[in-house]
């Protein structure tokens, strides 16, 4: 079974989706650096706050967006197969639309998000 | 070689196979039971089956009428006691198996669906979409695994049938990936091996339909009971065979010529309107539609396509989504081997041999002329099929007779004394040492497949929907032949396993000394009835006076059957005029 | 046959994927890209005491908390199987590496907010 | 339709006892259009080499013994066609993540006897006799389990699961997806005895939701929404536990 992914391009998309795991987990590790420096101290913090502001960082951060976009994608990619199906009026939903909501969903809850943070906070 | 002891042994695991073996083991979960099968049981043929099984279900349907339907639509070669009990237990086993799971399709109120199919008079056949007889068997394949009394021989291909002193007593059977012989002693033997279609070139059934059963049998001395009864089914996809179920037609579809005429009117069957009307036109008996198909054909008004004549099968009427939900397999088939939407363009089609009326004979208890023998499904001649079996009878009988089959043999075997291990031991061994000389012979020889080629091309030329009495001549003169070069042929494989080849040459034996059945029994039947039609001078009609009677095939060592008769029994039934379309409803009405 | 204990994994890991799936990418952008350049947000947005303010508040204390946690339990989640399908066995071994270190990034994040203070 | 053309196969042989290791075979062969793969591969037993070996019978799509790797994907050889594969050579291998028996033909042992152990037959809810007639099921009820009902048991979907590959305890897409036919079936009550499987460490987990047994699927049962479904319902049933009055 080895290499068995790079067989056919159905599995390569798979391991792809599979791969975004470590980053979401570099970016909680991100966030969990900042508490724990926020609860050391001002001075800890400020450090982590100009480490974020470096080119470097910044980049790593919009290489990340990409890479959650990607993984909101999949995530409702593969609903329909994970969920019940859902029967609306007699007939099951179909797999696009379920996708289609999901996304729609996630695009909404962002921009929920960015109004809070930008005109909601101090 | 291994030695299996068991009470009864099922040769076939297709539904009438499994039918029985549920029988048995719930009848005395005592019994030793042994199902062999040569394919994974849910791939017998019954998967194949679309269309349904029938059963008296609706108010205004009666017993009576199935009765009459059947035995009118089998041109009164029907043994009538069969089909009485046949009748009479349809609803109980389609009933049955809707308690083990099977997804029949349903009304609004949750009641089981029926529809209509060809000979029948009412709507009686029950229905899983177009794939019946796959819901059959998975359902009973997996019913079957609740009884751990049955041991299961998947891929082992039975090549000998063990008689003692006049008694089935066991089988001889190959495992399949090992090359390897095991005797299997029983106290009976059940035979539900299926039908010999592929005996013949242009045909719906798979390639495993061989008819092995009845050559295991036949050789051990068991007659073949009416063997020139071969079904045309109407709708088939030249070149192929593929079939479009009848519930194509009982759904509304039509058949029309190269003119877009609905040409059946011209054949007894009309008038055309109103449509779809039981029994007449498109849903008349499948023997008269190939019939009518056959002189289109002569007269010239046939489509021509690659695979030679055809007429179209237009379900355009139905509509995008009636198709869908109720022939969804017959589109994927259009599709993808013709590129075809059925919803748009009709479908070229033409008559293939189908089904085998005849088979093993055996009585309203499914006993064969031979003690401890027993056979069921298509391998067997019920007698309720008689000269022409009506669309849905088939998968019903799978049930009827495969339960009887298994109560009855359980019940035979409780009573039988053990088999003779001794003497079937010897008969083992050379049931083993001809399999194994055909791997032995030196290389060279003529192809397997040359020789298949041939006998299925001799069949369709004597044995057609039409008949001739030189044509006949030459064919049973050619499978003579053929089992004369069979032990010349050339086997390139010498693996003892999965050696296919070897098994397909043990396969033609067999086919062809049912094709010597079939050929012999349609020379000496000198009338026309049901799907034995014949062209020769005053042969042409039916002659009860005559012909009122049961072929029975005899093997004979070297040289051509002995054909022999036996009576059709007649209990309520008279022979009457086979009447369909207004002719049908004319005679009805009068009848009251 | 034994339970699989799985379920109590799955469920950590679909509540950390639907959540990450639906707000991941906006977070990122705000705390990554939008509030370094400040990006149509106020340039103080993740300032020493914007933040203290917010890590002080029962909401803001929970939000952080649960996106910590959640993201590390989906991403610990599949690892694990991601380990797998590159053939590293699955076992005690994996399972203590990967939900080990998610179970540690809660309970740091837990004590972190908690001496943040109120 | 009837104008030739040619494409070579290139078909994996091993005879166990004759063969060290599975070698590649090449035949060329003459098709026309309407031909199927399985018509091609007896072409070539009929008339070239008849010790090549493979399942077939039904040749329409139904009885689920041709399955194969057929250009790397799995598929069933009576429902692909040569047409589809020009310009070749078409690679033909036996099914992947099943010891080869010999050839083409695999060994299926382990999902006949794990569809054994699903429970495949129905255990009245409420016993009724035949005379009683048939159980009610509206055709809503029975949507609810039909298209799962539908599986050939053809073993593509085994093929195309990797985790299966990985570790074959797994049960795997179609038996999941069978044991979830009689789950959803209103007809049965058997279904505490069969989660029992469901949940255990060969049940449904090792499932990582890849979707490729589905894509395969020839008769769109969907067994990655069997499997996917069944692991909520084992989840919420590993929590149920715990709930007060539920032992
Ligand atoms: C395409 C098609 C559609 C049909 N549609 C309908 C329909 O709608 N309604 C209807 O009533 N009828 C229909 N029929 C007819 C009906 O399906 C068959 O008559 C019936 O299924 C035969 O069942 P069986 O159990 O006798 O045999 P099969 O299902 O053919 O099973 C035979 C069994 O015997 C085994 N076997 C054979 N030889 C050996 C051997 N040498 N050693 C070991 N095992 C062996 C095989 O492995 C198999 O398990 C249809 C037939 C076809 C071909
Ligand atoms: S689920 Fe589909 S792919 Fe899997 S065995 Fe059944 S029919 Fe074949
Ligand atoms: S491919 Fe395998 S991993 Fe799951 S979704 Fe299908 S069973
Ligand atoms: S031959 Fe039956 S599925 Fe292909």
């Amino acid at each position: 079974m080895d290499g068995w992914w790079r067989r056919d391009p159905f599995f390569i998309r798979y391991m792809a989706r599979e791969a975004t795991a470590p980053f979401v987990a570099a970016y909680a590790i991100v966030l969990l650096v900042g508490i724990v420096s926020l609860a050391r101290g001002a001075d800890a913090y400020e450090e982590w706050l100009e480490a974020l502001a470096s080119t470097g960082w910044i980049v790593a951060h919009a290489i990340l967006v990409a890479i959650f976009a990607y993984h909101t994608y999949t995530w409702f990619q593969i609903m329909p197969k994970t969920m019940p199906p859902v029967v609306v009026r007699g007939r099951r939903l179909a797999p696009e639309v379920i996708t289609f909501a999901g996304i729609a969903a996630a695009v909404l809850a962002s921009l929920a998000l960015w109004i809070l943070v930008a005109y909601g906070a101090p | 070689m291994d030695t299996v002891d068991v009470d009864v042994v099922i040769i076939g695991g297709g539904g009438a196979g499994l039918r029985a073996a549920i029988a048995a083991a719930a009848s005395d979960p005592q019994l030793k039971i042994a199902l062999v099968s040569k394919v994974y049981p849910m791939r017998s043929h019954t998967v194949a089956a679309e269309g349904g099984s029938a059963a008296v279900t609706l108010a205004e349907d009666s017993l009576e009428h199935h009765f009459n339907d059947t035995v009118s639509g089998g041109d009164w070669l029907c043994d009538q006691d069969a089909v009485e009990y046949f009748v009479e237990h349809c609803h109980e086993e389609m009933v049955q198996l809707e308690h083990w799971g099977c997804p029949w399709s349903r009304r609004e109120d949750g009641r089981v669906n029926v529809r209509a199919f060809g000979g029948m008079k009412i709507e009686r056949t029950w229905f899983a979409a177009d794939l019946t007889g796959f819901h059959m068997l998975h359902t009973l394949f997996q019913t079957s695994m609740k009884y751990p009394s049955i041991r299961r021989f998947d891929e082992h291909f039975c090549c000998d049938l063990l008689v003692h002193e006049g008694s089935a007593q066991g089988v001889v059977v190959i495992d399949i990936a090992t090359g390897e012989f095991s005797m299997i002693l029983a106290r009976a033997v059940i035979i539900a091996t299926g039908g010999a279609g592929r005996v013949f070139r242009q045909n719906t059934n798979g390639g495993i339909v061989t008819g092995d059963g009845m050559a295991l049998a036949y050789r051990r001395g068991v007659p073949l009971r009416d063997m020139e009864f071969m079904q045309y089914h109407p709708t088939c996809m030249p070149g192929t065979g593929l079939l479009f179920t009848e519930a194509c037609r009982g759904e509304g579809g039509i058949l029309v010529n190269r003119d877009g005429y609905r040409y059946l009117q011209d054949y007894g069957l009309g008038p055309p309107d109103p449509w779809p009307r039981k029994k007449a036109m498109e849903l008349g008996p499948r023997d008269r539609l190939s019939q009518a198909f056959w002189h289109e054909q002569r007269k010239g008004r046939t489509i021509d396509t690659p695979h030679g004549p055809a007429v179209h099968l237009d379900l355009r009427k139905l509509g995008e989504k009636l198709l869908r939900e109720r022939l969804p397999q017959i589109c994927e088939l259009a599709r993808d081997f013709l590129g075809i939407d059925p919803a748009q363009a009709p479908i070229p089609v033409r008559p293939c041999v189908h089904y085998t009326m005849g088979g093993i004979p055996t009585d309203v208890n499914t006993a064969a002329p031979l003690p401890g023998l027993y056979a069921a499904g298509e391998c067997a001649s019920s007698g309720i099929h008689g000269a022409n079996r009506l669309g849905s009878n088939s998968l019903a009988e799978l049930c009827v007779f495969g339960r009887v089959a298994g109560e009855q043999a359980a019940r035979f075997a409780r009573e039988a004394p053990a088999p003779n291990g001794v003497s079937l031991r010897w008969q083992a061994q050379d049931a083993r040492g001809s399999a194994v000389g055909l791997l032995a012979r030196p290389a060279g020889g003529e192809r397997l497949a040359t020789l298949r080629d041939e006998m299925a091309l001799a069949m369709e030329q004597g044995g057609g929907i039409y008949r001739l009495e030189p044509e006949m001549q030459a064919t049973c003169k050619k499978i003579a032949e053929l089992t004369e070069r069979l032990p010349t042929v050339n086997l390139g494989d010498r693996s003892q396993c999965w050696n296919t080849e070897w098994l397909a040459a043990i396969e033609l034996g067999f086919q062809l000394d049912v094709a010597q059945a079939m050929a012999h029994s349609a020379l000496a039947r000198r009338e026309s009835r049901g799907a034995h039609q014949r062209l020769d001078e005053g042969l042409t009609e039916r002659d009860d006076a005559n012909y009122l009677k049961h072929t029975l095939a005899s093997h004979v060592r070297a040289g051509p059957p002995a054909i022999g008769w036996s009576e059709v029994v007649i209990t309520r039934s008279p022979p009457g005029v086979r009447a369909y379309g207004a002719a049908g409803e004319s005679k009805e009405a009068a009848v009251g | 046959m034994k339970r699989s204990n799985q379920p109590f994994f799955w469920l950590l890991f679909g509540a950390g994927g639907m959540l990450s799936a639906l707000i991941g990418a906006m977070l990122v952008f705000i705390t990554g890209v939008a509030a370094p350049l400040g990006l149509g947000v106020h340039a103080d947005l993740m300032s020493h005491a914007n933040a203290i303010a917010f890590a002080r508040g029962i909401p803001g204390k929970l939000f952080l908390l649960v996106v910590v946690s959640l993201f590390l339990w989906h991403a610990a989640h599949r690892i694990y199987h991601s380990l797998h399908d590159l053939g590293i066995p699955p076992g005690p071994l994996a399972q203590a590496a990967c939900y080990g270190t998610a179970l540690l990034g809660t309970v740091v994040a837990t004590v972190a907010l908690l001496a943040i203070g109120f | 339709m009837a104008d030739t053309r040619k494409i070579v196969l290139e078909v994996l042989r091993y005879t166990p006892g004759q063969s060290t290791a599975p070698t590649l075979q090449q035949y060329p062969i003459e098709f026309t259009d309407d031909m199927s793969v399985l018509q091609g591969l007896q072409q070539v037993k009929d008339f070239v080499d008849g010790s090549l070996t493979f399942r077939w019978s039904c040749r329409m799509a139904i009885c689920g013994s041709c399955g194969m790797m057929i250009d790397g994907a799995p598929k069933l050889a009576c429902r692909a066609f040569l047409r589809d594969f020009l310009p070749g050579p078409l690679r033909v291998e036996p099914l992947e993540h099943f010891p080869i028996e010999r050839d083409l033909v695999v060994d299926i042992s382990d999902f006949v006897d794990k569809l054994g152990r699903i429970t495949p037959w129905i255990e009245p809810r409420e016993p009724r006799s035949l005379e009683q007639g048939e159980y009610l099921q509206t055709p809503a009820q029975l949507e609810r389990f039909e298209s799962f009902s539908h599986c050939i048991n053809c073993m593509l979907c085994y093929a195309a699961c990797p985790q299966y590959g990985l570790d074959s305890r797994f049960l795997g897409p179609a038996a999941t997806a069978l044991l979830h036919r009689y789950n959803s079936d209103s007809r049965d009550g058997a279904q505490a005895k069969r989660m029992e499987l469901v949940n255990s460490e060969e049940g449904v987990w090792a499932c990582t939701a890849v979707g490729y047994c589905s894509e395969v699927c020839p008769k769109a049962v969907d067994p990655a929404n069997a499997v996917n479904q069944n692991k909520t319902a084992s989840a919420v049933s590993w929590f149920a536990r715990f709930l007060p009055g539920r032992g």
